[in-house]
C-alpha cells in the first residue's frame, strides 16, 4: 500500500495528533473522540460552529477549526461518520449559552449520528440545532433517496458561518446564513483514479486508464457514470455547465469559483482547469469576485477535482473576506 | 422454549467473530456501490466486543446488550454506528432484568430492533438495506412465537435461509438508502453487504449451535466460517 | 493518463494563465517566456529576487512570486530548466540598480541556463548575482559531481531573501542570507510511486507495490536504493537521522521542521509523519519554533515526502515571521 | 572536399526527424538513471527547426546554425538547452559568411562545439555524456583532415561506428554530470541517452547520404530511421 501509515487502525488518531503537535498555540482536543477544537473557545457570547464527518477529506474538517471557522470538529474513520458519542462529546465540549450549529454534510451516516447525538444534547438541555448541506448536483434528488450529497461547497458554508458567528450573531442568524449560502452554492465533481483507504489497503473501484467517473463525491464511491477520458477543458465545460444550468446563475452574477482538488492532482492540472472555468465564466456574464484554487475537500489521494460555484452577495462577500485562521498555512 | 442469556453471549461472540473475520471482505463488497468502509466500521466495534465481553458485568440479557450498544456507538463510524447502536439498544430496552428470554421476547426484541431501525434510518423493506434481511426474519419468528414453535434449530435455519435468499432476491434492486442510494441504477447487481452480512451471522449461528445449512448466495458461502 | 490536461505542449503556458487568471491584482506575466513577476515591481530601491527552474514542482516556483517571496520566476517544460532566453528576459524584467538576486536550486541544466542568461545580462549592465542552493543530503558530494541537489530548503532561502529584500537590504546583504540560510537547512526525501509527466505521458520509473525509493529529488528521478516500505514512524526516523546528523543539529537548536509533500501524500498521512518528526526533534532536544506541514516543492503527482531542518537565529526567525503572500492562498 | 551549405542543411534536417521520431524514446531512455524528460526537450526544439529551417534568412552556414542555437535558446530547457545551444553557437562562430566548408573548417566548428560544451558543463571524456560521442568523433575528424581524406561517405561511416561505439563502452560507467550523476552507482548499467541520439543522428546521416551502415548498440538500432 503506497501510503505513510503505521496501524491502519491508529491512523486517524496519529495524524489528529499531529495537527495539534503543529499547531499548540491554536488548538486542542481530546483524540478518545477524535476531537479537535479551538483553543480560545467555546465562548458564552459566540454561537460555536461545528462540524464531524469521515476522515479523508482533509483539510476538512478538523483541519477547518480555527479562528473565523469552525469552533471545533470531529473525525470517525477515513470515509466514515464518526460514532455518536464522538459528536456528542464534540456538541458538549463547545456548548455555550449563544448555542451550538452542528454543520452536517448531507450523508446518511453522519445525519443518523449527529441526530442521534444532538438529541441526548437536547436532553441535556444543550443549546443546539443543525444545518444540512447538500451542494452536490450529481446526485439526482428524489423522495426516496437521501438526496444531494455536501461536498466541497461546504467549506463555504463553514467560511461564513464561522465569519457570523465571530461577528456574535445568533444561532437563528447563523443558521440562517447557512441556509442562504448552502441555497446558493452548488458542486459537481469527477475522479481519474480510485483511492486507498488505508484500513482497506487495497483501491475501493478498478477504473482503467483511459477512464473517468463523473458525478463522484468525496468517498471513493463510483461517480453516475464512467466515460473515456477527456481533454481537460472539456471535462471543464461540463463540469461548469452542470453547476452553472443548475442554479441558475445568470449573466451579472458576482460569483465565487472553486477549483478543488481531490487529493491526488496537482496545483498545475487545478490552474489549468481554472482557466478554463473562469473562461467559462466569462462567457456566461458571471464575474468572479473571488477565486478558490486548491484542495478544499478531497477523497484521501484520489486524482481528481470538483467545480463549485457560489453565487455572491454584499452579506456572502463580507463573510468570505472576514480573516480566519486554521490548521491549513503557508508561511 | 427459553432461550439462554449464555446462548446469547455465545451468539454475540459467534457474530464478532464473523464480523472480524469478513472486515475486508465486507469493505470490499461496500466498494462496489458504496465507499468500501462497512467492513473495517463494524469490525472495529466487534474486536472490541469480543475482547471485553468476557469481562463486561452483565447481570442480565438487556444490560448485556446496552454495554454492546455503548461499544458500538464509540466505536463503529458510518451508517453502521447508529444503525447497529441503535437495535442493541432498542433490543436491550425490551429484555431488562432477564437472565432468559422465552421466544415470543425473543420476537419482540428483534422487532423492537427493527423498529428502531427503520426510525433511525428512515428505510423500508424494499429499500436494499440490511432491513430487507431483518424483517422477513422478524416476520418468522412472529409467527413461531404465535405458532408455539418448539424447535428452535429448525427455526433458526428457516432464519437463516430467510436472510440468505434476501441476498438473491434483492440483489437486482436499485438501493435506495445508504451511499449505494447516490449512485443511482449503478447500484443494481451488487449484492448489499449489510443483507450478506446478516445471513453471513445466522449461517455461522446454525454452525455455532449445531444445526446443519449450507449457504446458498455465493457471497454467504464465500463469507461463513 | 490519469491527469487533467489538454495539449501536453501547452500544459504549462495553461496552467501559468490560470495561476494568472486566479491572481489578476497579485501577479503579471509574460508567457512567451513563461515568466510571472510582482504586479508592482521591479522597485528602483528594493533588490529583486528571481528563481526558475523545471515545472511540476508547484508551488515552487512561479507561485513563490510575490510580495514577501520572489519578485519573479520563470519556467521550463515539466522538470526540464527553462530555456536560456526564459532566464534572461527574467532577470530583465526584474532589473533594478538595486539588483537582481539569482537563487538557482543546485541542478545542472538549471545552473547552465542561469549562468548563460546572467552572463548575458551582465554583458548589458544589468546588476545580478547568483546564489545556489543545495540542502539534499541524499546526494553524496564529491570533486566529480554536480554536488547536492536543491530541493525542498529552497523554500526557506527564499522567504528569508524575499523579506530580507522587502525589508530594502542591499544585493550584498540579501545573498548573505542565501549563504546563511542555505547553510542551516538540510533536507531528505522519499518516494512511493513515480508520476508521469504530461508529455511523456507514463511514469518515469517502475516501481512495485511493497516498494519505496530512498533518497530521491524532485523530477522523477531515482533516489539512491530502493527499499522495502516500511512503517511510516520507521521512514521517519530515517530521514529525519539524516537530516539532523547531517549539519548536525545540536540539543538546545530552535529549528523550523518541515515535512514537505511530494503530490500525491494527502495531508493525513503528513501529519502522521510530522506527528512523529516532532518528537524526534523533542527527543533530541531541538526546539520546533516554527513548523511547516504540506506541499512546498512537488514532483508533481508522487506519492512521496521530504523533511527539511533549518536551524533557526533571531535574524532567520525575523525573516520567516514576516508577512507574504503569493498565488498560494486559502481563504 | 567541400561540404556544400545544402548539405549542412540536409543533415539538420535529418538530425530533425531523427529527435522528432525519437521524442518518447530518448525521454524513456533518461527516465533510466535521469528525469525522462531529455527526448521531450530536444524535440520541443527540433519541432520549431523542422517547421523553421526553409524559411529562415540562411546567407550563410554561420548565420544559419546560429539561427538554430537561437531556437534552441528559446525553445529547449533542461540541460540540453545550453549544451546543444552553445554547440550550434560555437560552431556558428567559425563558419560565419561560409556557404561551403573544408573538411579542415568542418572539423574546427565541430572541435570549437566540443570545447564550448565542455566550458559550459564542465563534462570531460568519461563523465558519461554526450560528450563521450563527440569528443572522438572530433579526433576522428582532425586526423581526417590532416590526413587530407577524401572519401567523405567513409569518413561519415566510421564516426558513427565510433559514437555507436560509445554506447555499449560508456554503458557500464557511473555518470559524473548532468541528473543521472546524482543516482549515483545506479546510472551504472544504463545507457546514456545523449550519447544514444549522437549516434543515431550519424547513423541516420549515413542513410540521408547514402552511406550504408547497420546500428550496433541495441539501443541505437531501436531508434534510426
Ligand atoms: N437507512 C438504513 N437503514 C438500515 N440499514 C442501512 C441504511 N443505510 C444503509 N444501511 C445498511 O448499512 C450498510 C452500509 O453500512 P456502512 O458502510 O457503514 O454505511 P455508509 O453508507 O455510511 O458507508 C448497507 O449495506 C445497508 O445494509
Ligand atoms: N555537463 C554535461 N555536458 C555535456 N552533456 C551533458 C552534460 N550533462 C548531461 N549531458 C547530456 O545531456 C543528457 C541529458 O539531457 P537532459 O535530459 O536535457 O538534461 P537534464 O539532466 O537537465 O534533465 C545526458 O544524457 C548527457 O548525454
Ligand atoms: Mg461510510
Ligand atoms: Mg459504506
Ligand atoms: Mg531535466
Ligand atoms: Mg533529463
Amino acid at each position: 500500500m503506497k501510503k505513510f501509515v503505521n496501524d491502519p487502525a491508529n491512523f486517524v488518531p496519529e495524524f489528529m495528533a499531529g495537527v495539534l503537535a503543529a499547531n499548540p498555540d491554536l488548538l486542542e482536543g481530546n483524540l478518545e473522540f477524535q476531537m479537535i477544537k479551538r483553543k480560545d473557545g467555546p465562548r458564552a457570547d459566540k454561537v460555536s460552529v461545528v462540524q464531524g464527518s469521515g476522515s479523508g477529506h482533509e483539510p476538512a474538517h478538523v483541519m477547518a477549526v480555527g479562528p473565523g471557522m469552525l469552533d471545533g470538529a470531529c473525525q470517525g474513520p477515513v470515509f466514515a461518520a464518526p460514532p455518536v458519542d464522538a459528536c456528542y462529546e464534540t456538541i458538549k465540549a463547545l456548548a455555550t449559552p449563544a448555542g451550538v450549529l452542528v454543520l452536517v454534510n448531507n450523508y446518511q451516516g453522519d445525519r443518523m449520528a449527529w441526530d442521534t447525538a444532538v438529541e441526548i444534547a437536547q436532553a441535556e438541555d444543550i443549546v443546539v440545532d443543525q444545518f444540512i448541506i447538500n451542494d452536490d448536483v450529481a446526485v439526482q434528488d428524489s423522495l426516496y433517496t437521501v438526496g444531494r450529497r455536501g461536498v466541497a461547497g461546504n467549506f463555504f458554508v463553514m467560511k461564513c458561518c464561522g465569519a457570523a458567528a465571530e461577528e456574535g450573531q445568533s444561532l437563528a442568524q447563523v443558521k440562517a446564513v447557512a441556509e442562504k449560502v448552502n441555497a446558493n452554492v452548488r458542486t459537481m465533481g469527477l475522479a481519474l483514479t480510485s483511492c486507498i483507504p488505508p484500513a482497506k489497503g487495497t483501491p475501493i473501484f478498478e477504473i482503467g486508464d483511459d477512464e473517468m467517473e463523473v458525478g463522484v463525491g468525496i468517498h471513493g464511491e463510483p461517480g453516475r457514470e464512467r466515460a473515456k477520458i477527456k481533454p481537460a477543458d472539456e471535462i471543464t465545460e461540463m463540469l461548469f455547465a452542470a453547476v452553472a444550468d443548475d442554479l441558475p446563475f445568470t449573466s451579472g452574477d458576482r460569483v465565487a469559483l472553486m477549483v478543488n482538488g481531490l487529493g491526488g492532482t496537482p496545483p498545475a492540472e487545478l490552474y489549468v482547469l481554472y482557466n478554463k472555468a473562469a473562461a467559462l465564466c466569462e462567457a456566461r456574464g458571471l464575474t468572479v469576485a473571488r477565486n478558490y484554487v486548491g484542495e478544499y475537500c478531497t477523497a484521501i489521494e484520489m486524482a481528481g477535482c470538483s467545480i463549485t460555484l457560489l453565487k455572491l452577495d454584499d452579506e456572502i462577500e463580507k463573510y468570505l473576506a472576514a480573516p480566519a485562521q486554521t490548521a491549513c498555512r503557508i508561511f | 422454549m427459553a432461550i439462554s442469556q449464555a446462548n446469547i453471549e455465545k451468539a454475540i461472540d459467534t457474530t464478532a467473530d464473523t464480523v472480524v473475520r469478513n472486515e475486508l471482505y465486507f469493505s470490499d463488497l461496500d466498494g462496489l456501490a458504496g465507499d468500501g468502509d462497512f467492513g473495517i466500521s463494524l469490525a472495529t466495534g466487534f474486536k472490541v466486543i469480543k475482547k471485553d465481553l468476557p469481562e463486561i458485568d452483565k447481570p442480565d440479557v438487556g444490560a448485556m446488550l446496552l454495554k454492546l450498544s455503548m461499544i458500538v456507538s464509540k466505536h463503529v463510524g458510518g451508517s453502521s454506528g447508529p444503525i447497529w447502536g441503535t437495535g442493541f439498544m432498542k433490543a436491550a430496552l425490551v429484555s431488562k432484568g432477564k437472565t432468559e428470554v422465552s421466544l415470543a421476547e425473543l420476537a419482540g426484541m428483534v422487532g423492537n430492533a427493527v423498529d428502531g431501525i427503520m426510525a433511525r434510518g428512515g428505510a423500508q423493506l424494499g429499500d436494499k438495506t440490511l432491513l430487507d434481511a431483518l424483517i422477513p426474519v422478524r416476520e418468522r419468528l412472529d409467527a413461531a412465537a404465535a405458532a408455539g414453535e418448539t424447535d428452535m434449530g429448525a427455526l433458526l435455519k428457516s432464519c437463516a435461509d430467510i436472510a440468505d435468499g434476501a441476498v438473491d432476491s434483492t440483489r437486482s434492486l436499485v438501493a435506495h438508502r445508504g451511499r449505494a442510494s447516490q449512485v443511482g441504477a449503478r447500484s443494481a447487481d451488487t449484492p448489499d453487504p449489510g443483507i450478506v452480512a446478516i445471513a453471513t451471522i445466522l449461517t455461522d449461528w446454525c454452525k455455532a449451535f449445531g444445526v446443519e445449512r449450507a449457504a446458498v448466495a455465493p457471497e454467504v458461502a464465500k463469507a461463513v466460517a
